[in-house]
């Protein structure tokens, strides 16, 4: 018998545990050579309300084991995501929740008033990473009432499963993860990319045209597998790991760590059937053991 | 798009320090299209898959022509017979072939797409000429096609002395590629060129937005899919990264 | 005629840009196979007052382009080494300075204060990423006012250069940067390791004993640049880069990008001749493009 | 203390999945001692060296002998001849040999630095016997040395049956490697037993402090180091990770 591996995350039914990570799998209608079975959920690229250019090439540079992105959030804004992909994810058979981004917390609010009850969107990610322009700049994600601010406005605006991301470059996760919490978040994702740069030799200057830009891959797996593991003891809603998973052990390391899900982003760009074989290998593994399912997992989550 | 285990077929020189690799992929052979590419990686490869225009494509064989510029250009060139590669493909949007003559334009690893192009552009009845241009004789590559072939050296050891661009006589379809510089230059010329450009691509597959285009209409395309082939007037030649070493030099 | 590569660091004359981090050379005596030649400085391994059992094993676990440590800060406190390692180092060619810890900013200065004057001790790098346990185990590192206090209490007990080594877990390294240059250091290292945890999927825990260790080596070097570039930034006094630095260009990455000097820890391990290759391949590369010092490298600097 | 660019010179099966690979790294074949071992590493490896115990040494050449366990061994199974090993040694202290006898007893992956103990004992006159054990027959090392050789196995495929310690007689000296548990079982018969011991190792050289033995006395040796091989009694067995896969099975 194969193990069951659906998941209840805040509310939402995802069909699997490993679901597609924002900025890495567009709106969902690329999915190149992905059996689409596999994927518990789509979280879309982040949006704003308006349409943004993103940032000038060049936007990537590859570091040992990992890769610097500043795409600068390019996206159509909410119209267009409301009018060309909404659509056609009501039509999906997996859940489609919407990363949004805004320079202050009533742009947040906004942008899910907006997108509240359109058919298709089954959720929302917050992304916390954006630079709160009312403050000066700061990020919401590294100051708790800021983040608890953001999850508030968008709280208020919609009864649909809301998930916050949180981002790395904080002294203490549990922090926000319990001010998050307390404002009202259905489930957390952890983490973000951390902050980093690369300097190309000839030019004297840093690779990418923004200077600098976020982590992913292997090489922050370990990190986030402790950051993922720090917010899921400080709470009690669901936490979804996300950051350097390639391999279903990837994976199992995030979920024995305490997450109840896990999210997959540059292996994709890999391999465009990591979810897939991410999630075969789950279940291969909960097989090999024994497990009945995902909730038989041992998990590591000692509390304070 | 397929993604298939390539093995390694053969590997020939065609330039100083320029190789020739063949691998057996016979789902892209058969559905490649000119100016499309493919998105390659390995076991102990780097993270990123690396992307290579295809530059034949014969039964069940597609071959990539390289240098080694970098550490995934170098691991690939030291691979034997019959290591695997893993072979994402065709990807992105290839030359679009009509009218009666053309020209192809390539400086150095440009030549890249340009066997295929050839072989398209004579299969719907156009007459080819074969433009290549590289600093020195032994850097241009020995393989050329179409009707009429034309050598340009900046050094004048072969051919005519001077650029590719410069050398070429004017058609209907003028498809290039080159460093950028080259193919501003074409674009100057050939408003109309439709030019192959390379950029750092993260997936290929048109998901990152990694692989931006700026356009003279103002915002990005993503070259892996609306590229990598473009009009040449509709890039903002001013826009792309100068200071990349693959934009500077051959 | 070989380009100059002296430098100077808050009144320390090195012979050389490329140093022994702390941890990763332990006092120095081992050096195996290294031309002592290219070492501009070594960094101690880091004491406490007292001598320390350090933490069980298993201690180090690797990861992608990365190795988790958690050492526990094993050594022999601070009486062996004035008795068995400073009248070695009082007899070397190089500069020595020790890497001092404590649990509280008092214990601090009471190391340097017990140092201050052996002969052989050229200068001090305080380790601020120790928890503070007089502040119920909060890190220093993460708040500029004890990481100030940290370094005044030093800085009272010692004319010696007085380096601050600055952790990567806060959310602007900028803040403590000016905190303790204004509290009297007279360089900064970036950075210390990140905090990360890898799982042992047959034992369903943590792979060290330890729970989580500390992340080097070159999947930290975006990370590790960035926050050198924003520490340079942020202050007048020269700052040595640290993190994942393997080969010449990845120490020319962190002198672009503003540094005045780096360090070398992980890569020790992997090649016990790194720092003397990494110091050749510096001096290459400036003859290469025609400079005739290190002074003359371009830099990357904006100021804000 | 050596840092050579080895060519892989060999490689015979001696077990399931056991594999014995020779280099050419003359100055640590003439120097290296008993239970004494080298790091190696090679390019697009793991970031880390990977610590080996030498298993034979002859003349220029040294021989390891390993399992594909992890990427890392993986790796090293599927080099092929002439291809080069970064190798580091010969490292930390071996065994100390002296007395009229000495049983050598090893389970598994265990034999690996017996036939180098095998020859030095028997270079000071010892008169040595091997006591080897597994699981099966299959997974029994083929190769042995000494005066005198016991076979032993879990499942009585082979030899005796039952372990490689219970199988053993006394002696003078008593040398063993093998599972944590084995040694421990060791250290119980015999305090005064020589035992070479596995730790993860970030360096191998001394200076990381990754490789903590836990000592009877209390505190850490470093095993790199003071080690591999400790007096049996000297050893805090119980305070060895127990839940490495290393140290759990054979
Ligand atoms: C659509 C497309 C088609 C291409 N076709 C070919 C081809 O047919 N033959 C060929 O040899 N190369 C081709 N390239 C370039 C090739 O992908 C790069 O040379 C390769 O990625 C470098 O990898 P590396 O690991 O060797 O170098 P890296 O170590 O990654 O970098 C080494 C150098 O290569 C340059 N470089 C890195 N990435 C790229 C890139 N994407 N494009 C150009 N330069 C880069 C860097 O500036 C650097 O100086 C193509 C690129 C694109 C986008
Ligand atoms: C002094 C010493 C001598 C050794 N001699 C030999 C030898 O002669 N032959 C041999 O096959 N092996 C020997 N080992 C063990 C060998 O170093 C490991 O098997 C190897 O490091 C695993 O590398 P990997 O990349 O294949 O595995 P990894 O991918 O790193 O890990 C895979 C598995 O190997 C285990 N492992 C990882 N590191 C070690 C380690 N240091 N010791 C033991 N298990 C480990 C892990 O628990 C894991 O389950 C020795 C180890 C030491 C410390
Ligand atoms: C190219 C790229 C674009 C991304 N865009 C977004 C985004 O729009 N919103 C967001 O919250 N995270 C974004 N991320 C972060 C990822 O969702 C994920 O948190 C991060 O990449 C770590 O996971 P990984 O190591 O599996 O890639 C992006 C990441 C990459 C690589
Ligand atoms: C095994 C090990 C032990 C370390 N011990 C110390 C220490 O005692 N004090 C300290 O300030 N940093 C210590 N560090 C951190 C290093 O000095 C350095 O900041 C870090 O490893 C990043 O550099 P790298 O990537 O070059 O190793 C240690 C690092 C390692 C790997
Ligand atoms: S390379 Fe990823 S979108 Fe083009
Ligand atoms: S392995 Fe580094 S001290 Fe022993």
């Amino acid at each position: 018998m194969t193990p069951g591996v659906s998941v209840d995350i805040g509310g939402l039914r995802l069909g699997g545990p490993v679901l597609a990570a924002s900025g890495t799998f567009g709106y969902g209608t690329e999915v190149p050579l992905l059996e689409r079975r596999a994927l518990g959920a789509l979280v879309s690229k982040g949006i704003f309300l308006r349409p943004r250019e993103g940032s000038a090439p060049p936007r990537i540079a590859e570091t040992p084991s990992g890769m610097l992105n500043a795409i600068g959030l390019q996206g159509p804004g909410v119209e267009a995501v409301v009018r060309d992909y909404a659509p056609m994810w009501a039509e999906w058979d997996f859940p489609v929740l919407v990363n949004i981004n805004g320079e202050s917390a009533s742009e947040y609010g906004e942008l899910a008033a907006r997108l509240d009850g359109v058919p298709g969107i089954a959720g929302f990610e917050i992304n916390i990473s954006c630079p709160n322009v009312e403050q000066g700049g700061l990020y919401f994600g590294n100051d708790p009432r800021a983040a608890a601010a953001v999850t508030e406005s968008v709280r208020k605006r919609t009864k649909l499963p809301l998930w916050v991301k949180l981002t790395p470059m904080v002294s203490d996760i549990g922090v926000i993860a319990r001010a998050v919490e307390s404002a009202g978040a259905d489930a957390l994702c952890a983490i973000n990319t951390f902050v980093g740069m690369s300097i190309d030799l000839n030019a004297y200057r840093p690779r990418l045209s923004f200077r600098t830009g976020g982590l992913s891959g292997p090489a922050i797996r370990p990190l986030a597998v402790h950051l993922a593991h720090q917010a899921a003891r400080a709470v009690d809603i669901p936490v979804i790991g996300v950051g350097g998973i390639i391999r279903a052990e990837d994976a199992l390391e995030f979920l024995v760590a305490g997450c109840s899900a896990v999210q997959v982003g540059t292996a994709t760009f890999v391999n465009p059937k990591a979810i897939a074989e991410i999630h075969d290998g789950i279940l291969g593994f909960l097989e090999a053991r024994g497990l009945s399912s995902l909730a038989e997992l041992p998990r590591y989550l000692p509390r304070d | 798009m397929f993604l298939l285990d390539a093995s390694i077929m053969g590997r020939r020189q065609v330039a100083r320090g320029m190789f020739v690799i063949g691998m057996h992929a016979p789902e892209i052979a058969t559905t490649v299209r000119a100016g499309q590419f493919v998105n390659l990686g390995w076991a102990s490869g780097p993270l990123l898959r690396r992307p290579f225009s295809v530059y034949r494509a014969d039964g069940e064989h597609i071959e990539v022509v390289l240098k080694a510029v970098g550490l995934g250009t170098a691991q690939l060139l030291a691979m034997e017979l019959g290591d695997r590669v893993s072979c994402l493909g065709p990807l992105g949007r290839g030359f679009e072939l009509a009218g009666a003559n053309a020209v192809l334009i390539s400086g150095g690893l440009g030549v890249a797409p340009m066997p295929l192009a050839a072989r398209d552009a004579r299969a719907v009845g156009m007459e080819v000429t074969w433009v290549h241009g590289a600093r020195t004789a032994a850097e241009l590559c020995a393989e050329a096609g179409g009707d009429r072939v034309i050598w340009a050296t900046d050094d004048g050891s072969q051919g005519i002395q001077g650029t590719a661009v410069a050398a070429s006589p004017d058609a209907e379809a003028v498809l290039a590629c080159g460093p950028n510089r080259m193919l501003a230059a074409v674009a100057e010329r050939w408003p109309h060129a439709q030019v192959s450009v390379e950029t750092y691509m993260g997936c290929g597959t048109g998901v990152c937005l990694g692989c931006a285009m700026p356009l003279k209409r103002g915002g990005y395309d993503r070259a892996c899919t609306e590229g990598p082939v473009y009009r040449a007037a509709d890039v903002d030649w001013g826009a792309l990264p100068s200071h990349l070493a693959y934009a500077v030099g051959t």
